[in-house]
């Protein structure tokens, strides 16, 4: 299996603290990888490293292409979505104001771009590609059985249901790689468990490789075949979830006794 | 009976209807509700003296009166309502040039006369071609009128040589003034700044021209700005003579500007309690006061030539058809206002002595007529 | 030319003394308080009247319109702004434009929008040295508005209402949730920023002997410029910004382009803002993800 | 497919049944000459604040400084129509500015949208100024005297014709992909930078757009005036834009046209109120925003298509 | 009592988020509230803390009314709440934060001390004091939240999920803090979707689903229910 994503070195530092600092991961094809950590371990700003949200200090992240493999150290994070790196966010950023269905074919826009001018004037294109966007939406609006909740307004939604239309959104931008940040936040453990066999489903059923922040063990040690543990910045273990629940210093510093 | 009486608007009636196309509120309106003043000043005296005569009865004027808003797509829509809906025979303002602008085609197109108090610019009244625009009169001098006066009178009379200018850039009327009054002055102009309507600080701008060596100032501009520019010119030593056009002429200038302070000031003016042209100056000055409680300015005065220019033009005409006002106003010989003895000429301008009024310490101290 | 420092740090010190009030609302409701401008109208309206009906001295007549105006800016946030307090910015940034236009208005069909001339409460004194001239009220004016600079950050960084106001700034929500009464901390807000605006009505008054509804006008954009040049919502920034203005108009005009002087200010103004996007004391701050 | 067609048809038979009934009116008699002004006012306002309402409402980027586009179209068009004044020449001088007025708007825009909220709306009105400053100090614009003695090119009709263009363009853009993407930059721009979306490129579209049909107005205006000033682009007419578009709700073209005519009908009817006419105006204004504060008609718009299929399931229903 | 709702109902508009609920919360306990996504928890303790008028309905504390109460008025009295997504102040760095959280207290030395306390309890707190709050990670602000809600000493404490995105080891150590806070004398609301956790420490429970109570009991009661087991508790 080769690499799909490879980071080296990766470092930022926040004036003094260093978020993150030397972390080397690779997240390989088609697979389904846990980051966990203690609270303020650099997890969430690592997603924001490697999506280009945040300018790295020092290291490198690229992704294999057509064209090989490609930095994407200095890109745009339009520009990073488009070439793949689709993800949701820890406090969930909807496009709040906008219909449950909106929201998703603005994620296809990259994908089926526009020309300008074009735009004003309705071809027959324009409906033929309109209504294949919508069905394409819809489809994917079914695999959370939201497809009824098309038409609602995103910020109308019960908490759970806007977590999954944050999923089901960096779906439809057809990523090769999608990052989750903590999809379980908020969740009872009824709710989590649904979640856990979608996310296992649609990483089989679209072929793409997952990357999830999690706190929640029950999710984490469900799907993962692989985990990365981060503390202070820094990686402190890298296994399988068998390894990684009896690794002392990830049980000292992470699970506790607990789990 | 005949074909002009069948075009424009005639009286219905007995009241013979004037349109008000005032800037009533917005930048202007300091300047519109003069207007407002001096025209319903008029209105009501010759309705109290009867009326105007026409066709052998006497007919009360009616006065109707829209704001603007200072605007001129407002000025343009409500030449329109005046003209089609009040019907009116003549229309008074707006006071702006750009304004009357806007309103002129919608006059024209009416056929009916307008006439601004206000409206300074020099093609005003003129078409493209140079032809007189039939519809377009006012009260006021042209701008080139005032500013080749000017020139002139510092020059020759006072005998300076040398001016530094201070102008407002956002108005077109100094911009007028500030063209003709370079055309004709033979002496030179040392250095010319500019200023927004609206500013109240000249400090900078008269710090510098205080550095430069010049006999007079002038200051082309409204008295709201003036008024604050002699006062602080004066604190700061400058003590040359201050020279202004029409805008000056208002009483407010001299209380703006503080009683000390007025002195060696030059302004053209159309009428001078001291110099009247006529009786009538000191009743309508006495007239004003009694009405308003305050002294009259030159605004005032023109709006309340207009009404009785009208008045002129319809009884000379014996008739309340606006065609025939119109072509009254342009045939208007001797007309003795408030502000001077007019004549319309070929251009639509009154042909009018022009005052030229020196301050000292705040009140009038002479005043001379120049040609 | 140090001459015209003194002139740009004269009329900088008018726009900051307005600025300060723009920038305390602004700071604590973000909302660009079209009407600041007009109160400082009113500011000079009243204390002409009561300099002109009852005679009273400067300073009565200072403090008397610094409380009226703060009256009528609490006033005007009650019955205009605070049944707004739940609707998107920019509509209540119409209902502010409104209030201008009302007070401007309203002033104008009251009191006639003709300019009038302030009385003279304080004599006009002018000093001469090392070749410049600097009059009293200049002196006061720009004195005031650096003291009142001071006072006002202390106030906030030091109060606690100040810590209130810091608090309802930036979650509301929260801050009733800490027991902040977020109704009266916003009035205060209005009663300090417009009682600004009544002082700097009364001195601008007399320094200018010039008053009319429409004065708050181009003094109030300019000094929502002036605001915002320094970083909204910041006090010294709003004093800085001021002073930039002032100087910035005063060079321009001593440099010969006094046809270009808005141009000019506007011109720096963009230039800053692309340098620095949040004014030139305001920080940036990348929102986290 | 053939639906599509049907909606498009609808909508097309509206646009031109009104022309046909304001044409009828006033050969009736009904719409006098001062009505058509009035009328003819609203609709360049119509166009201003569409233009508007994409950058404010749909882009969500405050701007303030609509006023300066408007007189770059109105300019041009002056100018143009002055050396030929011929309709072809007001076609061309109308292009001409909206070419001008995008090309500026992107001068503008590209550096200044990367500002937010209130640091934009700013910058865009000190840009409107500085276009204003620079005409107020040009030669070839006359100064602060302006434009005056243009030929009347711009009629009743072009107008109607013009609004319902700017209408149907602005409507199509705002609901394709691209105006979709131009909606989830108002929304969250870093969301939609993260979904893809080059939020600046878009963000300028709008940008330029707006900017292009404000030129549309300022074009109309200056043929149907017949003067034009550089006061007449100052910041207040920037506000009256404004207004129209908050006070229609902001992302409504529905509500935009519905404003455009209240105010404009106000403002005729204000005419008569002398100088108590902006006092009631502004207390109408500030009344209308505390008890509408969603605009009169929030984010709704009028659509054939929904309309359609209510009578169809009224139909179903029964 | 300390608290006691009576009849409470809630609505935003014309949803129906809180349809009539009564219970009640005895000076010195942990009383938890449990229930699905929207099942009207946070608006129940909204309304407690008067940041929303319940449509009908009582709440009495101290027995005083408070349902018409100011919030400042409420908070005053000694309830505080740590809101559901942690509200915290952005721009404020860490520790005025902290000191917004005593803005009602006048009693110098003690808050001082309850400076020190909070940092003890979250010595990430204290490490990042300058920061601004904005910058924290999740799990920081939560306990920066919690501080914050602390620092007004409160008699009721109101929780909201206080355990949403904190690390598996840390949440243990919430929920020790929170029997701490209790037996430092204060009573404590609170509201969890770690069901198991909630109820093991609280001393009572009530079900909330779709705004209404549908069970209540004692703590183990409750856990051991068999609805509850299938509903909240994942088994
Ligand atoms: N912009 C910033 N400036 C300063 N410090 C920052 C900034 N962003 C993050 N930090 C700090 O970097 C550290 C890592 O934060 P991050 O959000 O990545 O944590 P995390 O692992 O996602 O934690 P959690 O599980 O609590 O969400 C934290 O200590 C945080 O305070
Ligand atoms: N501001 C609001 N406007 C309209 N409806 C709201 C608002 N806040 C909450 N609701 C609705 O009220 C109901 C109860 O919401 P509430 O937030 O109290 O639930 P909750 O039990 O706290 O859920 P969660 O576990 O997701 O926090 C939900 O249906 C929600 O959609
Ligand atoms: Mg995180
Ligand atoms: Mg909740």
């Amino acid at each position: 299996m080769a690499v799909l994503l490879d980071v080296k070195d990766l470092t930022k530092n926040f004036g003094g603290l260093a978020a993150v600092s030397d972390v080397n991961l690779h997240l390989d094809d088609n697979e389904l990888v846990a980051l966990i950590g203690p609270n303020g371990a650099g997890k969430t700003t690592l997603f924001n490293l490697m999506t280009g949200q945040t300018p790295p200090s020092e290291g490198s992240i690229s992704l294999r292409t057509n064209e090989g493999m490609q930095v994407l150290n200095g890109k745009k994070p339009y520009h990073i979505a488009d070439m793949g790196l689709a993800r949701t966010f820890q406090n969930i950023r909807l496009f709040k104001e906008l219909s449950v269905l909106d929201n998703v074919l603005i994620s296809m826009t990259s994908k089926n771009k526009e020309n300008f001018f074009g735009s004003l004037i309705r071809t027959p294109n324009f409906y033929k590609t309109e209504a294949r966007l919508r069905k394409e939406a819809l489809d994917l609006l079914e695999i959370f059985e939201m497809q009824d909740l098309a038409d609602t307004l995103a910020s109308n939604m019960p908490y759970g249901a806007q977590r999954r239309l944050e999923i089901i959104r960096a779906l439809a931008t057809k990523p090769k790689i999608l990052f989750l940040d903590e999809p379980a936040a908020g969740m009872n453990p009824e709710e989590t468990a649904a979640l856990t066999a979608t996310i296992r489903q649609i990483q089989k059923d679209f072929g793409i490789t997952v990357l999830l922040i999690e706190h929640d063990m029950s999710l984490v040690m469900n799907v993962a075949e692989r985990i990365y543990v981060l503390q202070y910045g820094k990686l402190l273990a890298e296994g399988t979830p068998k390894e990684i629940q009896s690794n002392q210093a990830v049980i000292d510093a992470y699970l506790g006794g607990g789990v | 009976a005949n074909k002009a009486a069948s075009e424009g608007n005639s009286a219905s009636g007995n009241t013979i209807t004037i349109g008000g196309n005032f800037e009533l509120s917005g930048s202007a309106a300091a300047y519109g509700s003069a207007m407002q003043r001096g025209v319903k000043l008029a209105v009501n005296e010759i309705n109290k003296n009867g009326g105007v005569k026409v066709d052998g009865k006497k007919m009360k004027l009616k006065l109707v009166t829209k704001d603007n808003k200072s605007d001129n797509s407002q000025a343009a829509s409500i030449a329109t309502n005046l003209t089609t809906q009040t019907k009116a025979s003549a229309v008074i303002g707006p006071i702006t040039s750009g304004a009357g602008l806007a309103a002129l085609p919608n006059m024209t197109k009416a056929k009916v006369p307008l006439i601004t108090p206000g409206g300074t610019q020099d093609s005003l009244t003129l078409q493209k071609n140079g032809k007189v625009q039939p519809y377009m009169f006012r009260s006021c001098f042209e701008d080139s009128f005032q500013g080749e006066a000017l020139a002139r009178y510092i020059y020759n009379n006072m005998n300076l040589n040398r001016v530094a200018i201070l102008g407002d850039k956002s108005t077109d009327y100094a911009q007028g003034l500030i063209k003709a009054f370079k055309k004709e002055y033979k002496g030179k102009v040392v250095v010319t700044e500019y200023y927004q309507s609206g500013d109240k600080d000249f400090n900078t701008l008269l710090t510098k021209l205080k550095g430069k060596e010049f006999d007079a100032l002038f200051v082309p501009g409204y008295y709201s700005e003036a008024g604050l520019i002699v006062r602080q010119a004066r604190e700061m030593g400058i003590t040359q003579p201050i020279v202004g056009a029409d805008g000056f002429a208002d009483p407010k200038l001299i209380k703006i500007a503080g009683k000390k302070n007025a002195s060696n000031i030059y302004y053209t003016t159309h009428f001078d309690a001291k110099a009247p042209a006529n009786d009538k100056v000191g009743k309508y000055l006495k007239l004003y006061k009694d009405t308003y409680g305050d002294d009259a300015g030159t605004f005032d005065a023109l709006s309340y030539d207009a009404v009785y220019m009208i008045k002129q033009a319809i009884e000379d005409q014996d008739s309340t058809n606006s065609v025939k006002i119109a072509k009254g106003l342009a045939k208007l010989k001797n007309f003795e206002g408030v502000t001077g003895s007019i004549t319309i000429d070929k251009d639509h301008n009154p042909q009018k002595p022009v005052i030229i009024t020196k301050l000292e310490n705040g009140v009038e101290a002479e005043a001379t007529a120049v040609k | 030319m140090l001459q015209q420092l003194i002139n740009g740090l004269s009329l900088g010190s008018i726009y900051a003394l307005l600025a300060l009030g723009y920038t305390m609302v602004y700071g604590i409701i973000k909302l660009i308080n079209f009407a600041h401008g007009d109160v400082y109208m009113l500011g000079a309206f009243w204390g002409y009247y009561m300099i002109n009906q009852f005679h009273v001295g400067f300073w009565t007549a200072l403090i008397v319109s610094m409380i009226f105006c703060a009256i009528v800016g609490v006033v005007i946030e009650f019955l205009a702004y605070r049944p707004l307090r739940n609707s998107p910015r920019i509509v209540v940034l119409i209902t502010a434009i409104g209030v201008s236009f009302l007070l401007e208005n309203g002033m104008s069909y009251l009191f006639s929008s003709s300019p009038r001339d302030f009385p003279q409460a304080m004599q006009m004194v002018r000093y001469h040295f090392w070749g410049i001239s600097i009059s009293n009220i200049q002196i006061l004016i720009l004195v005031t508005s650096i003291v009142l600079m001071i006072l006002l950050q202390l106030i906030i960084k030091r109060t606690r209402m100040g810590k209130a106001m810091r608090a309802v700034s930036v979650d509301p929500e929260a801050a009733k949730l800490i027991g902040i009464n977020v109704n009266h901390t916003i009035s205060f807000t209005f009663a300090l920023g417009s009682a600004l605006a009544g002082a700097a009505g009364v001195m601008i008054g007399l320094y200018y002997n010039s008053i009319d509804p429409l004065m708050g006008m181009t003094p109030g954009i300019k000094a929502f410029v002036a605001a915002v040049l320094g970083g909204i919502g910041l006090i010294p920034g709003a004093a800085l910004g001021g002073f930039v203005i002032g100087i910035v108009e005063t060079i321009v005009q001593a440099l010969g382009f006094s046809a270009f002087r808005d141009a000019a200010v506007y011109a720096i103004l963009i230039i800053i803002l692309i340098i620095r996007p949040a004014g030139i004391l305001g920080k940036v701050t990348r929102e986290k993800v | 497919m053939k639906k599509n067609l049907k909606f498009n048809a609808i909508w097309l038979l509206i646009a031109i049944a009104g022309w046909i009934l304001i044409n009828v009116l006033e050969g009736v008699g009904i719409i006098d000459q001062f009505a058509e002004n009035t009328l003819v006012l609203i609709g360049i306002n119509i166009i201003l604040a569409t233009g508007l309402n994409l950058i404010i409402g749909f882009s969500g980027q405050f701007s303030l400084g609509h006023a300066g586009f408007m007189a770059l179209g109105a300019y041009a068009a002056a100018l143009v129509t002055q050396a030929i004044p011929t309709p072809g020449g007001f076609v061309i001088g109308m292009v001409a500015g909206m070419i001008l007025a995008g090309v500026v708007a992107l001068i503008i825009g590209m550096p200044t949208l990367r500002l937010k909220g209130d640091y934009l709306a700013i910058a865009t009105m000190g840009a409107a100024e500085i276009i204003r400053i620079i005409i107020v100090n040009l030669k070839i614009t006359n100064g602060p005297a302006g434009l005056y003695g243009l030929p009347q090119l711009a009629n009743w009709s072009l107008v109607y014709v013009l609004v319902v263009v700017t209408t149907i363009f602005t409507v199509n853009f705002i609901h394709s992909r691209n105006g979709r993407a131009v909606m989830s930059v108002r929304e969250d721009e870093i969301a939609a930078e993260s979904m893809g979306i080059n939020t600046t490129k878009f963000k300028v579209a709008a940008f330029v757009f707006g900017g292009m049909t404000a030129a549309i107005g300022g074009a109309l205006h200056a043929s149907y005036i017949q003067t034009i000033a550089p006061n007449d682009f100052g910041i207040m007419q920037s506000i009256n834009i404004l207004i129209i578009v908050v006070m229609g709700g902001i992302g409504s073209i529905t509500g935009t046209f519905a404003a455009a005519i209240l105010l404009g009908i106000l403002d005729m009817v204000m005419q008569s109120f002398g100088a108590l006419r902006m006092v009631l105006y502004s207390l109408a204004l500030i009344l209308i925003m505390i008890f509408r504060p969603k605009g009169l008609f929030g984010t709704w718009e009028f659509s054939v298509k929904r309309l359609f299929n209510r009578k169809k399931k009224a139909k179903e229903g029964a | 009592m300390l608290l006691q709702v009576k009849d409470l109902s809630v609505n935003y508009g014309v949803i129906q988020a809180v349809k009539g609920i009564n219970f009640e919360v005895n000076e010195g306990e942990i009383v938890s509230l449990i229930g699905a996504n929207g099942a009207g928890k946070s608006t129940t303790l909204h309304a407690i803390s008067g940041l929303i008028r319940p449509k009908a309905g009582k709440i009495l504390y101290n027995d005083r009314e408070i349902q018409k109460e100011s919030s400042q008025k409420i908070v005053s009295g000694g309830i505080s709440q740590v809101p559901e997504g942690r509200h915290i102040f952005p721009g404020l760095s860490v520790m005025e934060n902290l000191q917004m959280g005593a803005f009602l207290r006048k009693d110098r030395d003690k808050v001082k001390k309850d400076y020190a306390n909070i940092f003890e309890r979250f010595p990430v707190l204290e490490e990042r004091k300058n920061q601004d709050a904005a910058t924290l990670s999740g799990g920081e602000q939560q306990m920066l939240a919690m501080g914050r809600a602390l620092m007004a000493a409160p008699k009721l404490l109101l929780l909201d999920e206080p355990s949403m995105g904190l690390a598996p080891i840390f949440i243990n150590e919430i929920f020790d803090i929170i029997e701490e806070i209790k037996r430092n004398g204060t009573t404590v609301l609170l509201i969890e979707q770690n069901a198991a956790k909630a109820l093991s420490i609280a001393d009572r429970g009530y079900v909330l689903s779709v705004g209404k109570i549908v069970l209540s009991g004692t703590g183990a009661e409750l856990l051991s229910n068999d609805a509850v087991q299938k509903a909240y508790l994942g088994g």
